[in-house]
């Protein structure tokens, strides 16, 4: 309770320098083992690229993989900020009703055991070939966990804040604006966390499916020429996309919740 | 300024129902400071809860300043055991809650708030967010909330007991000085006899199973009350004494 | 239940095969040389699995994961000029091309002509879409006027028959796949062959140390297959109710069609050699078909190393 | 503190038939809704088959599809006990050293990143036909989630606790599997039920590619010939598979962890 | 029993170094009962982690039965604030954890461990969880924990300050019985001046910034002592004002 720091909590140890560091050193080693393993046993390079091979595809057509790289951030974005847009207001009316509750959540489990892959195919047949059922795709893969983290961040509330805000004669919307879903907002972005990886997968794979441009795209035409390298190309730059998105959010969250880092 | 009259509790729950509270008649008259003691489960908070409207009674009726209490009053703060702050709200606005919920002039409180930090020593907090201060201080936050609406009856439940015995000892001297200062009506919870001594104008001593009060002790020892030597630790021994027998003592 | 991953079961040389699509009725000969006991008496132990398109057919012989396989000739042709993977061809399944466009009665296209301004779904990379622009030429169209739009090939009949494209890559072959899909409605196909006419459809491929290393093994699984294609074009149904035996989700009424179509492919009317056989100067006609379409990459390319001509049956 | 139960804490609402009636009637109402749509828009079976035709397209082969339910099953089964196999001991590791973890963390998250389904084809082309490929897959997709709960689950243990351990003269692995692995079990098991559904799709998308039996491969076939109803079907099976295999988790767990629950 | 000499420890982190501690010396006879009392941060957990040897000090040295303490010993036993029991154990596999750590043979141990159980009045629970029991419970099978090998030292940080004050005043004067029985030396923390005085041979009164030792106050009460009403009200009463004195001074 003092405000003094616990005295045997691990402390985070030392110099921003190792935050940078060790993980560069992380990704410099395997790539090494990756290209030291391509060159001791001879892999051809349609069976696994080095990564020189890679990055000389990366270097032919630089501009082109940029471009498909922002059709599929474009996509995971939009698809992402719809599922927010609705999974949030639906995770509301779940903490509100406990029937809704026990009949959404199977259902919810259900549709998000199916795998999205098999879903593409219906989508572009329902919508056509524009960017719609890539959106729609990364909003099925998403909106799951929001919808999850959201309204079990809404139900933790402290029961102690609840009735305080009660006692104080607060209105219902009230209760669930000024409280819960703030106190909710370090677990919707835990959601948004794991929805973010989720969201690139999700674009990529509806990608494979009736689309003209993206990385997924990329993979499947350049899978389709055996071009191996610039498959792998692709998918690095998913790679790059998922963590840059990813530490985005980290990111906003230290900005948004600053609170939450300490008192909990 | 409260009363309640042959007020009863039951909650059903699926291995039956606990008699929570029977045949509770209680009167606080308007500006007294009561204590209720007792063992862990005998229904003082459930009792609090009925005054404050929290919660209606099985039997019996529960009325404050003169009407009958069916939904939370405006007049009627409740202070709860933790300090039940909003961690990302800065100390004024968590202090400034009920008049930002109740839809109050924002302007005029301001002013009030500051006051009352500075009565409990917490000028120059006003910006901090709670996570920066120490138990004590979130407890004093949550004292001036709910002093910052004027209340006229003032319900804590168990407010200083997650705090030290001598940051304890601190807020409750503060408590009697700010309640001399502001004239309210106390109901105040606590597991505590030294507390309750030195809060109280009368004691009220309840036993569990079902929760019922078994004596009204008064407390006629002149204030402001002090922890330590002083003068009357004769008399502060003798009803300290009196308390813990009929605690112990089965009902 | 049934795994169509079969073997003979005997103790032979172990041998694994790769259809070139899936286990549509197009692929019962290898089921039928199996059924049939040819692999068994060339003492050949073999293993079929359902391919998944001419390059991934290309890259698991190239890889090793399996020693033969069949897959379009065009296409093949077309990435090796690329990739150099090391893969060969020792045998033509069909001695036309099967790839065609094929559309819906009613939706106006019944001629090449009538494709300009529609658009067709295809898989990318495929021959279909890649021979399009000398199809087109050879029809007297623009290319460029007719918009392809990509699609994985199991989604292909849907987006058909839904409407979302008004025609679709595919093999002559798909066309009672198609009208079942359709409900009815008659499928229209128009065929690459019919103004391509020296265009190859598939073609047996191995890796090319296996044709080094164990020539002898590549003649007897060639016969053997051969063997078995012979007997399908022969008594197509019969070869529908092997394939059913091993494949169990099989619809015998569509595969037979399928293999009744196929008849005029592996052994055209006009066509007098040999069932498998692969003729030098319609491999030129075809190199230099693709040269003029700018299909092919590299001028390094020496077609002679994809094509072991030695090996396949003489005309 | 006391062992009475706490006055506010929201109550599980009666019945056990609620319970059951609720999500069976939420289920109801959405296939109703389907059939409803199918027949009032007259839509086409190939793209959207109504819940009729994909019961008549089980009813025509359901021993086929059982068995093809039982290999995907298998795959997902083996490739989840796999990762938590490896992903167990590694978290400990993670846990040991902080070194290891700054190291490990950013090369999971991108591993993570990559589309599975872009990996699918290499892993057959690297490793054949067999079940391997399948397996493997399943293992990629459930490992991170396992590493990353065994991981916090583990760090999570209270100093207090650890503190007590120490304070007993315990050895480093007495601290770990008598206490750290223990008390992390419970977020173990939150980390195992994100990976089961994973798995599922993990395998699914494995049979897309080189598969020759399993329902993916069912997915697969079934779109190739138009048989929508047989894609549905199939789907509709991994559904349950899904299903099951969660709620057999959270019977294990409550099976298992009966301490869980109640204690916090 | 315990010697402590020039005793230092100094923090680093971030903000720059902090000293806990400076200058403790203390010597604590055996089967004595010595309290640490001080405000919230004036080292006195610090001062309990090295003499169990979960810390060494930065500087002097520390000393248990004449041996240096470099690692926590067998023979000296720790307890907490909060019970830390392990959740999924039973309450009797519980109170045998530091055997089972030290590898003892656990048939000898069992029926020391019911004995105990017994001791503290918990017979006919060794079955149950930890959950299943109130916070009072779970501190007494804690307590029974570490009794468990018969410790020749107890160090006891603030282990009943969860609990609320009747079921500690009742497991204050059970450590008092268990403490005549057995005989342990007993350095134990606590932040109530009451439960110092009642438990206490002499009570340690620290300060803070740096963490040092103001007086130590010896508490000549003869035993049992009990709280409420009893003879030597007017020497408790005295020594509670005099420790009231020396805790709420500046330094
Ligand atoms: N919502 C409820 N449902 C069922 N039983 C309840 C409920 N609230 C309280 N009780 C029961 O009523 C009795 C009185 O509870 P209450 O919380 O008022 O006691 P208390 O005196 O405040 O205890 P403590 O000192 O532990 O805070 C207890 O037996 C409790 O279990
Ligand atoms: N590991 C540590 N690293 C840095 N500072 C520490 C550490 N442990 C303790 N301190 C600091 O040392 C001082 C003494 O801490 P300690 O926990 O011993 O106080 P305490 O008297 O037990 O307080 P409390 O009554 O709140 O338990 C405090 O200022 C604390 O912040
Ligand atoms: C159902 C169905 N069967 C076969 C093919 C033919 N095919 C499969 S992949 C590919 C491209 C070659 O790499 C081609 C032509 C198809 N499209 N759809
Ligand atoms: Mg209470
Ligand atoms: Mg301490």
């Amino acid at each position: 309770m003092s405000a003094a720091p616990e005295p045997t909590r691990p402390r985070r140890s030392g110099s921003t320098l190792a935050n940078w560091l060790l993980p560069l050193l992380g990704f410099i080693v395997v790539l090494g083992l990756w290209w030291a393993a391509t060159i001791v046993f001879a892999i051809d390079d349609f069976l696994l690229p080095s990564p020189g091979d890679v990055y000389v595809a990366f270097r032919e057509q630089p501009g082109y993989l940029l471009d498909q790289s922002l059709v599929t951030l474009i996509e995971t974005v939009e698809g992402f900020l719809l599922a927010i847009v609705a999974g949030v207001p639906l995770a509301l009316l779940i903490v509100r009703s406990v029937v809704l509750e026990r009949v959404l959540y199977p259902l919810m489990l259900a549709v998000n055991a199916i795998p999205k892959i098999a879903v593409a195919p219906l989508l572009v047949i329902w919508m056509g070939f524009g960017q719609a059922p890539k959106v729609v795709l990364v909003f099925l893969v998403c909106f799951f966990p929001v919808v999850i983290s959201t309204a079990s961040g809404m139900k933790s509330t402290p029961v102690e804040l609840v009735e305080l805000l009660r006692s104080l004669n607060a209105t219902r919307s009230q209760e669930y604006f000024k409280l819960r879903f703030q106190y909710a907002l370090p677990q919707i972005f835990v959601g948004l966390k794991t929805a973010i990886s989720l969201a690139v997968i999700g674009s990529v794979i509806a990608e494979f499916v009736g689309a003209t441009a993206g990385l997924g795209y990329v993979i499947v035409t350049s899978g389709a020429s055996a071009d191996t390298a610039l498959a792998f190309a692709a998918m690095a730059l998913l790679g790059v996309i998922s963590i840059v998105l990813f530490y985005g959010l980290v990111l906003l969250e230290k900005k948004l919740l600053p609170w939450a880092e300490e008192s909990r | 300024m409260i009363q309640l009259d042959k007020v009863g509790q039951v909650f059903e729950s699926r291995d039956g129902s606990v008699h929570a509270l029977e045949g509770i008649d209680l009167e606080v008259q308007e500006n007294e400071f009561v204590t209720l003691i007792g063992r862990s489960g005998c229904g003082k908070s459930t009792l609090l809860r009925l005054i404050a409207g929290l919660l209606e009674p099985t039997n019996g009726w529960v009325q404050v300043a003169g009407e009958l209490v069916t939904a939370p009053r405006p007049d009627v703060s409740v202070m709860f055991q933790r300090p039940a702050l909003l961690p990302w709200r800065s100390v004024l606005s968590n202090v400034m809650l009920p008049v930002e919920i109740a839809g109050g002039d924002r302007g005029q409180y301001r002013d009030r708030a500051h006051e009352l930090l500075h009565l409990v020593g917490l000028n120059g907090f006003e910006n901090k967010r709670p996570h920066e201060l120490s138990g004590g201080m979130q407890q004093r936050v949550s004292l001036c909330r709910s002093l910052i609406t004027r209340p006229k009856v003032m319900l804590m439940d168990e407010p200083f007991s997650a705090l030290d015995a001598l940051t304890r000892a601190e807020l409750s001297e503060e408590l009697q000085r700010i309640k001399m200062e502001l004239s309210t009506t106390i109901v105040f919870v606590t597991h505590s006899i030294e507390e309750a001594i030195l809060l109280a104008d009368r004691v009220v001593v309840m036993t569990p199973r079902p929760g019922q009060i078994r004596e009204i002790v008064d407390v006629r020892i002149p204030r402001p009350r002090t922890l330590g030597i002083h003068a009357d630790a004769a008399a502060v021994a003798k009803v300290s004494g009196q308390l813990h027998t009929l605690l112990m003592a089965p009902a | 239940g049934g795994n169509p991953d079969s073997t003979s079961g005997n103790k032979g040389e172990k041998v694994s095969y790769l259809t070139s699509f899936g286990t549509f009725g197009r692929e019962a000969y290898a089921y039928v040389a199996l059924e049939k006991g040819y692999f068994r008496a060339a003492g050949l132990d073999v293993t079929i699995t359902p391919g998944s398109g001419t390059v991934d057919v290309m890259k698991l012989v190239a890889g090793g994961q399996a020693d033969y396989g069949v897959g379009d000739f065009t296409a093949f042709l077309i990435t090796s000029s690329k990739q150099h993977l090391p893969v060969t061809t020792v045998g033509m399944i069909h001695q036309r091309s099967l790839a065609a466009i094929v559309a819906l009665e009613g939706s106006g296209i019944n001629k090449a002509g009538d494709l300009v301004g529609k658009k067709i779904g295809d898989q990318p990379g495929s021959t279909n879409q890649v021979m399009f622009p000398v199809y087109a030429k050879a029809s007297g169209i623009d290319p460029k006027s007719v918009q392809f739009v990509p699609a994985a090939p199991p989604a292909l009949p849907a987006l058909l028959v839904s409407g979302q494209v008004n025609g679709i890559g595919q093999f002559v072959v798909g066309k009672p796949t198609i009208e079942k899909a359709a409900k009815g409605k008659k499928a229209v196909v128009l065929p690459y062959g019919d103004v391509l006419p020296d265009l190859y459809g598939n073609a047996l491929l191995t890796r090319q140390d296996v044709v080094k290393e164990n020539p002898e093994q590549v003649k007897k699984f060639t016969t053997a297959l051969l063997k078995g294609l012979a007997d399908t074009i022969a008594d197509p149904s019969a070869a529908a109710d092997i394939l059913k035996k091993y494949v169990p989700e099989t619809d015998v009424a569509v595969a037979t069609a399928e293999l009744q179509i196929m008849r005029d492919y592996v052994k055209p009317p006009s066509y007098t050699g040999p069932i498998g056989a692969i003729q030098r100067e319609k491999v030129s006609t075809v190199e230099a078909t693709l040269d003029t379409a700018d299909a092919l990459e590299s001028d390094l390319f020496n077609i002679g190393d994809y094509v072991s001509f030695d090996l396949a049956p003489k005309a």
